[in-house]
């Protein structure tokens, strides 16, 4: 469900830029139902992939072989990503917080002494920065949904309204979380994430269970749509092909 | 002009103790050979610099051969955690780990700098993260003509560079082609510099996509058919996604890692 | 998308009135055919930005559709002087023409900043010379980390960018080779742009060095053979030498290029 | 003869910054001489160009089907020029000072307002900063040698010692300047060119005449070797060949 309410999150003729696991299996779903014109940018410098597989890996052969343009890693990071060129950019997360701040980096101790170090942030901060819009895909759970990230890695919101403008960040920042039990979008007037969708089966009180900071509600919540039989058949098929 | 010889030669012209040395290949055509080559020639005291350590840097940490860490992104691709690089920092085995990490956009620049001979880059990056607070080398700057601020980072200024390529001419002319990431920028940022490659043929047939470094701006080029293996080089191998997976159980326990060593030497 | 139309509509709804206008291509792939176009629709005030303003800007120059030149080198390659732009810059004839005036590294520079999104760009260069005094837009710049003192030049923000390349897809995906220069660049740092093609073709076959522009980076597209004449289209045509002997003559002299201008028109 | 003697200042296997014109012809003959394995370098990207015509531009098709690599100019000026990598740069003048200042921008009156309006700066202002040797060719004639420029548009030694090291200039600087009548070299401790060698049949009176400045003539003057019958018929050859 998660992968699905992500390709739906997708409009047809949007660049978008990704990364290895869910938003890969997602965007590829979204190219194959709602949004065939949608263009794939990995930041392994493959611009505009058409995989006719779910690639194993963001330096995967099959996404230069089927690439509009294959260009170096700087290339893909000064001349497309840092203008405001890309769309939409797919995060994940190992801990977000309400502001939609990211942390990839490291849990628990200081940095230096760290109880669980985490890969990092790879292309994450600028995608963060400069995507028009960000989603965040990632599973609920008390863990990684806190009220404060234990390093900021990826900047959301910040501390609130106003951040992203007063440090002179372009993009539009995080506009949807997209967990396995709904969707979240940021409030408005406070930035912080409150819970937008359900997704079928999934109870309001399992959310809030599940949710490290005491949860908002949308006053328009409503339940995402079932997966439709095609967009599980396409999935499928992509992952089958793997 | 670059000078070709055996992979033992090349390590050992180019690879010193206590170099800051630079692996590169974005997925593909990471020189995962010579990597094994530094660690039989037992080399120590390296500053690695890469920007996804990926499986090549586990295997060189766990061997004890470095002894500082400049990345941007420290995971096992699409399989997972990589388990020496965060035994090394959790619990300073084999030897402490010193990291300075960054983002990819920053390491990026900071290897276009070096191949550029500029002391620096800058980008709109790391902006609002905590990044910055951990090192001395992210450092706002400011445009002399917006007044707008910005990021600078440092220049990578390597004494080595290693990278695999599909191949090589007689004269040392090096073509590489499919994902080039940062491999070029690798090579001008550095001193010295070994290419491992697929084969050495008599004249460079041009491929689209195709990245060129001319032989008078290479070192050392070996031939090392599969040198870029668990990754690959398109054209003539794939990706050994199930070395990958294996790699997460081989080096989740120490003594599995060391057995793995001892076959390696 | 691009929009793909005739090469009348693509100049018209890319290069207005006042803009800051790049016509790029390095003796290579020059967009003459729209500059004529430009001359041919009226279009004035144009700041023209080019590394090397050539015959093009001669043309556009003493039919008086500039208002001021930003460049780095200004003359008939291989032939001499450019006559229009000596007898505007000595003369003001037709009219008074601004110059900026930079290195080629500079220029360079300044279109890669324009298409990074970038305010400005960092290099060792003018060091010692009179360039910066006659422009703002020459700074020194010092390093965050070494203190090392550097030159910066603003990115060039383009309204509207022309170039010729070889083909285009049914798609708009633009396809060049040979010598590309920085015509990249200046579609990137250009809010509209135009690409004039000598084919549009089904699907762009993979070309050794071809620069691949996406459609969705690139505004307009329009298929126009012979486009880049005097220049030549590598694959398409050759240079033809003897006209830019032959502008030599027909520049010199007001009579002889108004002459000239009226049979374009 | 100023051919000749510009191809016989190129060492083999040294790496070589080629403009159109006379150096192209040089870089050409020597190739075919003295230095087979020369590298030329164009600005026009080309990398390694072995052109068996003489290039009628510097961006002639001819140099990107025979280069090693071509790359775009960007590069060339960020990657291969700015941080030192060519050996041997070759300028022309429209005037030169006795410091080996070069003016390529404009004579008389004021900038603004000048007399003649020349093409500008081009690669030059970099090409003598960062190559590890200049080579300046130029014919002869107290119009084109001046005591001062009156533009500098690329730094020879300004007005004398320590200058370009003062200015954290990394190049080598100007080390010859070859005309029609002879080759001027700098004296190590003026920094100031001098006559180093007279072309044959050409006398020291006329080279002095020819010079805007009193000239000096260094102690170990002597005389360039006759242009051989293989110089003279290679380049008979590369120039019917265009």
């Amino acid at each position: 469900m998660m992968t699905v309410a992500a390709a739906r999150a997708l409009n047809d003729g949007v660049v978008c830029f990704v990364g290895i696991g869910l938003p890969s299996t997602a965007a590829n779903l979204a190219r194959r139902t709602n949004a065939p014109n949608l263009v794939l940018v990995y930041e392994s410098g493959t611009l505009g992939a058409k995989p006719d597989r779910l690639p194993l890996s963001i330096g995967d052969g099959i996404l230069a072989e089927t690439a509009d343009a294959v260009i170096g890693v700087p290339e893909v990071f000064n001349y497309w990503l840092q203008p405001g060129r890309i769309d939409v950019g797919f995060l994940g997360a190992a801990q977000i917080d309400k502001y939609g701040n990211i942390n990839t980096t490291v849990i628990g101790g200081d940095y230096h002494n760290p109880k669980v170090r985490l890969p990092g942030a790879g292309g994450a901060p600028e995608i963060a920065a400069s995507c028009k819009e960000v989603i965040v895909v990632v599973r609920q759970s008390p863990r990684a949904f806190v009220d404060r990230v234990d390093f900021v890695t990826s900047f959301g919101f910040g501390r609130g309204p106003g951040e992203r403008e007063a440090l002179g960040l372009r993009g539009g920042g995080p506009r949807r979380i997209i967990t396995d039990l709904g969707v979240l979008q940021p409030d408005p007037d406070t930035c912080e994430f409150v819970l937008t969708h359900l997704h079928p089966g999934v109870e309001l009180a399992d959310v809030k269970a599940a949710t490290g900071w005491d949860l908002g509600v949308s006053p328009d919540l409503s339940r995402s749509a079932t997966p439709t039989e095609e967009e599980l058949s396409v999935l499928r098929a992509l992952k089958a092909a793997s | 002009m670059a000078r070709i010889g055996t992979l033992a030669e090349g390590v050992a012209a180019v690879v010193h103790d206590g170099d800051t040395v630079a692996f590169e290949g974005f997925t593909h055509l990471i020189p995962f050979a010579a990597g094994h080559e530094v660690i039989r020639q037992r080399i120590r005291g390296l500053t690695l610099v890469r920007m996804t350590p990926d499986v090549i840097y586990d295997q060189l940490i766990g061997a004890g051969c470095a002894r500082k860490l400049v990345f941007s992104w420290g995971g096992n691709p699409g399989v997972g955690s990589l388990h020496r690089f965060r035994d090394a920092v959790q619990h300073e085995w084999p030897a402490p780990l010193e990291l300075e990490e960054h983002s990819h956009a920053g390491m990026a620049n900071r290897y276009v700098a070096g191949a550029s001979g500029l002391p620096f880059a800058v980008l709109r990056g790391y902006t609002g993260t905590d990044l910055p607070a951990q090192t001395e080398n992210i450092k706002p700057i400011t445009c002399p003509f917006t007044g707008e601020v910005l990021t600078a980072v440092p220049a990578l200024k390597l004494d080595s560079a290693v990278i695999h390529a599909q191949r090589a001419d007689r004269q040392g002319n090096v073509q590489l082609w499919g994902i080039t990431g940062v491999q070029k920028e690798a090579v001008l940022a550095a001193e010295r510099s070994l290419v491992t490659v697929e084969e050495i043929v008599d004249e460079l047939e041009p491929v689209p996509g195709a990245v060129v470094l001319p032989s008078w701006a290479v070192g050392h080029v070996a031939a090392v058919p599969g040198g870029a293996h668990p990754s690959y080089a398109a054209g003539y191998s794939v990706r050994d996604n199930d070395f990958y997976q294996e790699w997460d159980a081989i080096s989740r326990d120490r003594d599995e890692f060391t057995r793995w060593l001892e076959d390696l030497k």
